[in-house]
């Protein structure tokens, strides 16, 4: 049983989870501290802080959540912080897809052909929303609609490239740069699409001593180094 | 009074409406297949909620429908053979036997009757089996137990003995018997057999589409003329009673009849005992005089009653033998010949071996000196 | 041991626990309802069914939300249980118990009762008629003919349980060692770059689990069939 | 040859072996509540496989587990009459009646015989009901309707009139006749009733403990002294065959019997028809001079062939009747009084009502002129 | 029609026709696995027992993912459809009712071979000695005496499908008019901050269909036993 004594418990969104187990780890080694992790989906996660889960580090993958569990006094407003950014990608299936430039005049629906363009729920989820904003700045979305094949998460988008049932999709960059079935077509200027933001905050109800340490060394070089490992940005 | 029953209840295409009151032992239900016997028998045990209703049993009102009294079946205590087995497929024949036991009051169930009960039905290799491989008769032996065994207030057996062969019947009727006698348990008892019903019934009850057509003691029921067409010709005759003189060496019993001595196959029971004899209709001779040099060992001297011209070539006789009511089945041409008409005097020829052991049973209650 | 890792191997652990106990937990009130659907005939009794039902026709996610709103340490349940009785469910491995059995109950309920329908009432009465009360005849004849009908609900309770995901995570969040399942575990692994393997893995340890339960209760339900058969 | 069954299996605690040859017409199994009847007709019926096994109807071998040879049970084409009924409770009684023509070849089931059948069990007012509410006696009947209209090549039945009344009884039996002496479709039939096995069957196949006990014609295992211990005494008795002379008046057939003439209730078949008669042994009374002035119309010169003494008070002789065998069974009181003994003349006096119609049947096949 | 958009009536209609076809095509192969399962006795038994079961046991999106790299066009199974067949599964709705069929089969298959283990053999040999070879056996006795085990079956598979999200998207990924159901449409909704109500909405819809299923088939239900039953 992990009522591990003096236990920071983090939740977080679920595509950090390889990043932040390492960084846990560091932290552990370094402080003694256990840290424990609770990965799902963002809004799951909000939910649950609502509902007065445990938790003493909230990091989401959408500033919408934060900003909920903000207003609703769930969060200590000063300790949230933006953490990391991302990138997302347009990526094909297979190892060399020839690079494309994105720009209004970019024939994607016939890049795409009679196959789909994978992406995560483009209303809902944020790799989603992020991709559609950007190709609405481009001026493609009308073009590729009706060809977007929507999965529930970023992972499943990715997975429908990755085995060849989708030519094409939109991922984040930390996804594409790992999975050698897929190769990375194009990068979405960040200015195409709202700032791609993990951010993080200690809750209200948290009583663990070594939370804002937690959250301190998050920001830390040390962690920093990890998650651009695996792909990530710090946040400006 | 020991049973009482008045139902009335309505099916599609079928109704029951039967009354009657029988005293304590034997109530036989007698009816043709679909007369409503089953019917009335699951409104006594309380399995099915008749229409209209008054069931009661020793004073103990099981149903009313006018007072509103309803007596659930489990708190009825009644023992139901049922015509179509139901036992219970995942408990061995031993703990179907014992399974009344467990719910009726402690010590209800007398030692040893357990045993009693297995060994007269034959169970003893079975106990460990399960329902599902036996065999139809063996089946409805162990239904017979398990409700014999459950400490009943009241029996309710339907055709308990049909899927039996006669010679197992011959083992389980003086049971039922003993129990008629030393028990004051009633029992209902539905069976097509005369030979069951004259045996065992102290009360028939004869059916017909749902109504009851005759109530009486089997010996009113069964030697009344005019129930020769419901009984069927082949099963009427009369009971007469006897007293046991003496048991001669050759294996036959001497006894004091009606109308004159009565030698029978050796009868089980002390000199002294009074018996009811059950005597077939169709097994009297009639002769003008008293016959010489025949096997027939048993020559009453009668007087004819009544003749009563049946279908066909035969006709019944009611004889009186020194007051009591015998029945003999001749045919026409006899009839003439012999010139029998209400007021003769005459003999009755019976054959000691023509009364089966089954047609002889001690009478039961209040009239007898056996044990 | 370098197959499964210390927090993978308490996933297996708490996944085992929490399934036996929502199947164990929920089978006396799922032989209760399955009787009163199969039995019973009251006003209510469609709702009540539909009720039963509920978890199977509403996304998993909605059902872990339900929970999350009712059972929650806020939710108006929670807040009882943890007050009066000092219960609480809320991310605790209790409430994945509690999410696993209301998802599987249907499954588990209609089993049973599909059990109860096939039992011939006539066996019943008889039992009746020998003297037992209806709890008793229930207890004596009727529960031991339907025992392999139960057996199948809790099979499919336990195996539905050890695969149930959206609402455990919904209501209990991922808390490794507190109410990581092996499906919740197998998500969070899903979820990023080069977590395949590791789900790989814990698919497997799953299947081969629920497998097991499988034939296991398979062959005890041919046996007590065969007792009831008798043959 | 119609019927040829060797039959060995092993259940726990008990084992078969069985090995019979029966001609066309009707084979009873007889024999007591476990005798292993019903797993006998199993065998035949391809519901249970036995360990060895060779049966074989009309030629047809239907298990021969020597040569690998086992028909499926729809492939036998039998009409199989349950012990428990097996009713299709999904089904309308007509829908069951009906279920057995399906699968018959096209023109199997003649036109007609439904209505015969339906009117002959007196299952018209049931037609659209389904089994669940049907009597016992109702549900017996059903099943015996749906076997008799599957068309098949062999009918087993396995006590099929056991939960009848006599009444329905006496209308099912002449139809079986029928059947018997019109088709070649060869029965297998349990019984217990004495009375219908002596009616029905042309080979009587007795079993004790799964083992064939004696094989022959009713004539033979019926009327042999030493079988009375097997069938239980009082269904000793003999077969003779008579010739009706005329059909008098007043209800009685006049016939040609063995030693002197005979007088029956009416036999419902022409002039000139052969008949076959079963006496009961208790119905014969023994005299040594012709008695007269008795309504006993039958007097029969016969000669003491053998006297056999039983156990108890009674003993069995056996007559000679014009060269026919009959069996009396009288006290031993009177055997001393009469002084019987092997080669005495005597006279054996029997009632014409004694005979009950079920013991008179139209002789089957070869040696008769009726139709 | 204000209370729900154009698009959210086609997710109903979709999830109506994928939930109706689900239930209906895997019927025929439900009874059979079932017959198979319950009557069956043969070496790999225990696999098919355990096959048929593992879409219970696997999070949905082990499912999903195992469908899609089996159906999907790149799939083996898939491309042998598409290229032999013309058929095509992939992010259409029929692959969306293949994915709620085989998420619901063990549902249905456990109904239905619960029923089957209920029918008395003894009828079934009666009708054998009354000539009807085994398949007519199945059809005339067998079928009609586990009709309300089939409609329950049907029921429970339905009601699964109704809710069935995790395997479908990940198949068929969620592409508003083809294969957007339900449950889909309603965990976009609750994806987003302010999206409860509008899942709300979804949600009731959602229990009204199945209710109404629910009811109907109850009431057939009952009607069938009863026929069967003969009272
Ligand atoms: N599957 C089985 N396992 C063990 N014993 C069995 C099995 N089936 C039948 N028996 C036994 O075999 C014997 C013969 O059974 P069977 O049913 O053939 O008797 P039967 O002659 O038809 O008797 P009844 O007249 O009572 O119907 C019985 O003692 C029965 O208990
Ligand atoms: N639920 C029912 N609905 C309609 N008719 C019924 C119902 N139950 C019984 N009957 C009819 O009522 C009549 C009486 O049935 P019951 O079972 O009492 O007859 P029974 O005298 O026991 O006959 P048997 O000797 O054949 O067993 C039968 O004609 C039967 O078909
Ligand atoms: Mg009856
Ligand atoms: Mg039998």
């Amino acid at each position: 049983r992990a009522e591990k004594a003096g236990a920071v418990t983090v939740f977080a969104a679920a595509s950090l989870k390889t990043a932040l187990d390492e960084v846990a780890a560091l932290w552990r080694n370094e402080t003694g501290v256990e840290v424990v992790v609770s990965y799902a989906g963002s809004s799951a996660l909000a939910r649950q802080i609502e509902a007065g889960a445990p938790a003493d580090l909230f990091i989401s993958a959408n500033p919408g959540w934060m900003e909920r569990l903000e207003a609703a006094g769930l969060l200590r407003a000063e300790s949230r912080r933006d953490l990391l950014t991302n990138a997302i990608v347009l990526i094909g299936h297979g190892p060399d897809v020839a690079p494309v430039t994105l720009s209004p005049d970019l024939d994607l629906a016939g890049l795409i052909g009679d196959g789909r363009l994978a992406m995560a729920l483009v209303d809902a989820v944020p790799a989603g929303i992020y991709g559609k904003a950007a190709l609405e700045t481009l001026g493609l979305w009308d073009q590729v609609a009706a060809k977007v094949a929507q999965a529930d998460n970023v992972r499943a988008a990715l997975a429908l490239v990755a085995i060849g049932e989708a030519p094409f999709g939109i991922v984040y960059a930390t996804d594409a740069l790992a999975e050698d079935r897929v190769s990375v077509a194009a990068r979405f200027p960040a200015d195409t699409h709202p700032p791609i933001l993990y951010l993080a905050a200690r809750t209200a109800e948290s009583a663990s001593p070594k939370a804002d340490a937690l959250l301190a060394f998050l920001r830390g070089p040390a962690a920093m180094t990890v998650f651009e490992r695996h792909g990530f940005s710090p946040a400006p | 009074m020991s049973l009482s029953v008045a139902v009335t209840h309505r099916f599609p295409g079928f109704s029951l409406d039967v009354a009657f009151e029988a005293p304590a032992g034997v109530t036989a239900l007698f009816g043709r297949s679909g007369s409503g016997k089953t019917t009335l028998v699951n409104a006594v045990a309380g399995l099915i909620r008749p229409d209209t209703a008054r069931i009661a049993v020793n004073d103990t009102v099981l149903h009313d429908s006018d007072a509103g009294v309803w007596l659930a079946p489990h708190k009825r205590r009644i023992g139901y053979v049922f015509q179509e087995g139901r036992l219970f497929p995942h408990l061995s024949v031993s703990a179907n036997l014992a399974y009344g036991g467990w719910f009726a009051p402690r010590g209800a169930v007398e030692p040893g009757e357990r045993e009693r009960v297995v060994a007269m039905l034959g169970l003893g290799a079975l106990l460990d089996r399960r329902p599902a491989t036996l065999s139809g008769g063996e089946k409805q032996r162990v239904a017979i137990g398990r409700a014999l065994l459950s400490a009943p207030r009241l029996l309710l057996m339907d055709e308990p003995l049909a899927a039996l062969d006669d010679a197992r019947k011959a083992e389980i009727l003086p049971y039922l018997e003993r129990l008629r006698d030393e028990t004051d348990i009633p029992v209902l008892y539905v069976s097509h057999s005369v030979t069951e019903v004259a045996r065992l019934a102290t009360t028939v009850v004869s059916l017909r589409d749902g109504r009851t057509t005759r109530v009486g003691s089997p010996a009113e029921v069964l030697a009344d003329p005019r129930a020769v067409p419901t009984l069927g010709i082949r099963d009427a005759g009369a009971m007469v009673s006897a007293v046991i003189r003496r048991h001669a060496e050759d294996g036959l019993s001497e006894l004091d009849g009606p109308g004159g001595p009565l030698l029978l196959p050796r009868i089980a029971a002390p000199e002294g005992t009074r018996v009811r004899v059950r005597i077939h209709a169709h097994d009297v001779i009639l002769a003008r005089e008293a016959p010489a040099g025949i096997s027939a060992l048993n020559v009453l001297k009668v007087t004819v009653a009544a003749v009563r011209a049946g279908e066909g070539p035969g006709m019944v006789v009611q004889l009186d033998a020194g007051g009591e009511r015998l029945l003999a089945r001749i045919t026409r041409r006899s009839a003439r010949a012999l010139e029998i008409a209400p007021g003769l005097a005459c003999y009755a020829i019976l054959k000691s071996v023509a009364i089966a052991p089954e047609d002889i049973w001690i009478a039961g209650g209040e009239e007898t000196g056996a044990s | 041991m370098p197959f499964l890792s210390a927090d993978e191997w308490t996933a297996v652990a708490l996944s085992l626990q929490v399934s036996l106990w929502a199947t164990a937990a929920s089978l006396p009130f799922g032989i209760l309802v399955a009787l009163v659907l199969a039995r019973g005939d009251f006003p209510g009794k469609q709702i009540l069914n539909g009720l039963v039902h509920l978890p199977l026709i509403l996304p998993p996610v909605v059902t872990g939300y339900i929970l999350l709103v009712t059972f929650g340490r806020r939710g108006p349940v929670g807040a009882f249980l943890e007050e009066q009785l000092g219960i609480v469910l809320a991310f605790r491995w209790t409430g994945a118990a509690l999410a696993a059995a209301i998802m599987a109950f249907p499954l588990m309920v209609r089993a049973i009762r599909l059990a109860i329908e096939a039992v011939d009432p006539k066996l019943e009465q008889a039992a009746g008629t020998l003297g037992a009360s209806r709890v008793l005849v229930f207890a004596t004849v009727t529960l031991p003919l339907i025992l392999p009908g139960i057996i199948a609900g809790a099979v499919l309770a336990f195996a539905k349980a050890m695969g149930e995901f959206g609402a455990t995570i919904t209501f209990v969040s991922n808390i490794p060692g507190q109410t990581q399942t092996l499906p919740t575990a197998i998500y969070a692994f899903l979820q990023v770059p080069g977590g395949e393997a590791s789900a790989l893995r814990l698919v497997l340890i799953s299947v081969a689990v629920a497998m097991t339960a499988l034939i296991v209760s398979e062959g005890v339900a041919r046996l007590v069939a065969r007792r009831i058969r008798g043959t």
